[in-house]
């Protein structure tokens, strides 16, 4: 991954996430209070503001990693704000103070991003929330043999299945799991954020 | 939709705006931030203490800054959760040497970007500790989930914990009056008519003419069931029998009562409610103390009312007395007959 | 029509014993009546003040009840005058042997109860006098007509009165200050929503998702005009040119302002009013000293607001700035940072 | 007019009165706060209830009308109730203290009872209230040269006809007046009730 394809990588969720907002509020609106995809789309609308200008000198994915995650923390809020944000600085030292590195080390900086939302939120799979899609993914990602720029279209497919997968779930974690099994019944919208996350690492990386 | 604002991307900066215009001699506005501290701060030795959460309860949490209750208030987007720098530039204002209190609401985005905050503080040097309100009891409790939502109740955490640090008690000694107010405070709350986020545009939930939500949360969000509207005395007797059940309350007990409106429903429906409020509590022969009436914290105009029953002990009591000078709550006038 | 209440010939006896249950060391009932007074009555030989008018205006006037403001509210059924036996009993009541001020606001029904009563009073030898407020801007005032309504800027009456009379003042020196006040308040509202009479179980008018109504009473009463919803600062600058017209403000005017909620419009949405009504002051140069923002003279569960300018002078200000602690205005509280 | 005649004309005022409850309320919504027929309904049911038991002994008309007044005075509240109220008591006294009168002392007491509410209300025909049916109808009743149970059907008529007549103007007088030019094309409420008044009349003491 290159710092150009790290920034476009966050441009293609603030753009898919605005395409999706609607969406994800409605799903937020069943079981939650309605504003996930206003928020996810406020930070990411600020970071494509801040990247308006032709992309600066900072050819630093590591430096990259930690702004986006401030950024991500300082103006998205609730609680996927915090859990992106958060992981996101945390994971910044995985990657290198360069402008590129290998898949290994990119599959690391994923794995080690999704960890310390697993920490902070203290959710599992199973707990319908964003987890539900990022941690099978990871561990799917590592599993996998192929090569990484064919295997993402699949496992960009794989995340929208496991998104869809909440449905059924009684939420564990989050502002969901007041409804107890009145929860049931509907897509968790930070898996299915999530999902649309992968189908950008797809859009940008995939082969 | 239609509100009284002038732009949906502008309504909790100009609603802050709006306060401290209104209450100039309570409130200040931290430049560039959302953050409301004392206009006159405390003095230097004291505990602060620092609440907030999604914007949209007003006069949660700006209108209790104040002498005797908060030094500072951290508003986030509409029922969206402050981020962490904001409750950081918060907890800065509300340092005064003696370490900083978070009052936070059970809510997983509040709890962790408070947490967040919590880290950066401590980075800085200022000692902090906090406490997690929960006192709604409409969700199960479990180890298991999220817990129980922080809602009305949240303002009696407020009122103690500020006037035990307004007293000069040190940190641990304000983070456990505040404990001992959540460990015996419970609430639920019902909606008649659902609220709608400015940014939205449509209601969080619809109900029938005929129709209602029963223990429904502070963001719109759906409570855990729908029913028939009832009498006020019936709703007052179902909620109050969940609290006295969860608090285990008893003949000879005292409470302290909250009976608060959710942000449309006019003061003279919640009078109704409390006086049937009163007549349970007689019957169940519990004496009740302070009762305070109104809109403590809302759910945008959402329409309805929550009750919250806190169990006194001799020094609840004696703080929840203690006189208070914020835009949302005085008590304590002095004067002469 | 969903409303908190248990019976709809019950409403203003319950919330009337609401009031009472959750305001004790204020309010006490006479027995039978609709009349709050206060607990501790004021002392012999200050004038007594009685306010009072329809029911469905919470906090009025009941909630003004206490030490700075009323001896006694006096209330009648849903946006219906009291009867004149029961102004006579808040009269009896408030009367401390220095005679009682009536504050009126002109509604013809109130006015006549009002006078009749007083008529009544005079018979048993209580010295009388009364004022009537007419802040409406919204309608023509006129000698051939009823003249202009009374709504929220009551308040500032009630507050200014109380505080003359709690200095011992005379009974004229008291009916003086309240005229002073009068002459130099004004106010206008509108609404957003209408409300519902309980007894009437619909809608005093109907608006359409994209329709507000100008100029409204506190009645439910249509106003002057029916228009689009427009954004809060066209609102705020509409209302205040018409109020600061008829009381001729200009730049370095003083005024005392109140940013009054209908009974459904949450305080966030009043915030940003004030916000408002602070540009449009700042622009015309026009000083303020004291803002009230909330709920102080509400239409049942209207959606909507009122503003109030009162012009200040040194007199009034300082009245204005007197402590007084009642169940919905309390101020003056002491205390050592 | 008999004490009878007298109690049977507020029984039958309360009934239709209860009948129109609705009407008047709605007419009074237009242009008022609509509880004009609620509150007469409430203070004339009043009545109803003290009458309930076997007439009292108390043969006595001015005695009667004072109790009407007081007892309209202490229940129907808003400015109906004022007015109605107190002229009944201020014209209580016109009546003989007699369990009837003849023709001429029952018209006096209504214009008694009707200058009094022109004075306390200091309304004139045509700033659309009550006085608008009130004031003709008894000029109506003292100039004509009928008999007086023959004539009593056609004032009857006459005051409906006077009640629509108020459509046509602007209130200056009551709750209507604030309303201005708005007031104009909806019938008053108080001249509707007081037509229902003049029914009662002609029902219990007509032809
Ligand atoms: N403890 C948690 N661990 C992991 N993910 C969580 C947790 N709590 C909530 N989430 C995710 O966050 C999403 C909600 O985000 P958002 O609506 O932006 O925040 P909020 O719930 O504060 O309004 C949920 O759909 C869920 O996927
Ligand atoms: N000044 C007045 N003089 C005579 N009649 C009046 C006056 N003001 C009001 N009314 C009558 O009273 C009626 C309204 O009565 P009601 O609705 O019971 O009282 P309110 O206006 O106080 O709600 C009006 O329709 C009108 O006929
Ligand atoms: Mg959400
Ligand atoms: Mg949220
Ligand atoms: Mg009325
Ligand atoms: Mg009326």
């Amino acid at each position: 991954m290159t710092t150009e394809q790290f920034v476009q990588l966050w441009q293609c969720f603030g753009t898919v996430v605005r395409a999706h907002q609607e969406h994800l509020d409605d799903l937020d609106r069943a079981i939650g209070d309605g504003d996930h995809g206003t928020n996810l789309t406020r930070g990411l609308g600020k970071m494509q503001d801040l990247w308006k200008d032709p992309i600066d000198t900072e050819r630093n994915l590591a430096d990259l990693s930690k702004k986006v995650g401030m950024t991500l923390l300082s103006t998205v809020g609730g609680a996927s704000g915090a859990l992106w944000g958060s992981a996101l600085v945390k994971a910044a030292p995985v990657l290198p103070s360069a402008s590129a590195c290998d898949d290994e080390t990119l599959v690391l900086w994923i794995e080690t991003f999704v960890s310390n939302i697993e920490e902070r939120g203290k959710a599992q799979v199973g707990d319908k929330t964003m987890v539900d899609v990022m941690r099978p993914a990871v561990n799917w990602l590592k599993a996998s043999t192929q090569e990484g720029s064919a295997r993402l279209p699949v496992l960009r497919e794989l995340a929208r299945q496991w998104s869809e997968d909440t449905k059924d779930l009684q939420a564990r974690r989050g502002r969901a799991s007041y409804l107890g099994a009145r929860s049931i019944g509907h897509v968790d919208p930070g898996s299915f954020s999530s999902a649309l996350w992968w189908a950008c690492v797809d859009r940008v990386l995939g082969g | 939709m239609k509100k009284l604002i002038d732009n949906v991307e502008d309504v909790v900066n100009d609603a802050l705006e709006g306060f401290v215009w209104a209450f100039p001699e309570y409130l200040h506005r931290v430049p560039g931030t959302h953050v409301l501290v004392r206009k006159r701060p405390k003095a230097d030795g004291k505990v602060g203490i620092v609440s907030g959460g999604g914007s949209g309860h007003e006069p949660a949490h700006g209108g209790y800054v104040g002498y005797g209750m908060l030094d500072a208030a951290v508003s986030g987007e509409i029922f969206t959760s402050p981020t962490p720098d904001q409750i950081l530039e918060g907890m800065r204002a509300a340092h005064h040497g003696q370490g900083v209190l978070l009052v936070i609401k059970n809510y997983t985005g509040d709890v962790l970007n408070f947490e967040i905050a919590q880290d950066l503080a401590s980075d800085e040097g200022i000692e902090t500790a906090r406490v997690i309100v929960n006192d709604d009891v409409a969700v199960e409790d479990s180890l298991y989930t999220t817990g129980r939502r922080g809602i009305a109740g949240t303002v009696f955490v407020h009122k103690i914990a500020g006037a035990i640090a307004e007293s000069g008690a040190s940190l641990p000694a304000v983070q456990n009056g505040a404990q001992m107010v959540i460990d015996n405070v419970r609430s639920m709350g019902f909606a008649l008519a659902p609220c709608t986020v400015p940014q939205a545009g449509k209601p969080t939930f619809t109900l029938a003419e005929t129709e209602m939500e029963m223990g429904i949360g502070i963001h719109g969000e759906p409570g855990t069931h729908r029913q028939d509207v009832k009498p006020a005395h019936e709703l007052a007797e179902f909620l109050l029998e969940q609290i006295a059940q969860d608090l285990k309350l008893e003949g000879g007990s005292h409470v302290a009562c909250l009976i608060n409106g959710m942000g449309a429903t006019p003061l003279i429906e919640l009078a109704i409610l409390a006086k049937n409020v009163g007549t349970w509590l007689t019957a169940k022969q519990i004496a009740h103390d302070v009762v305070w009436m109104g809109e403590y914290m809302t759910s945008l105009e959402m329409a309805g009312a929550s009750l919250t029953l806190l169990r006194l002990n001799e020094e609840l009591r004696k703080w929840l007395h203690a006189p208070c000078d914020t835009p949302a709550l005085r008590q304590g006038v002095g004067y002469d007959y």
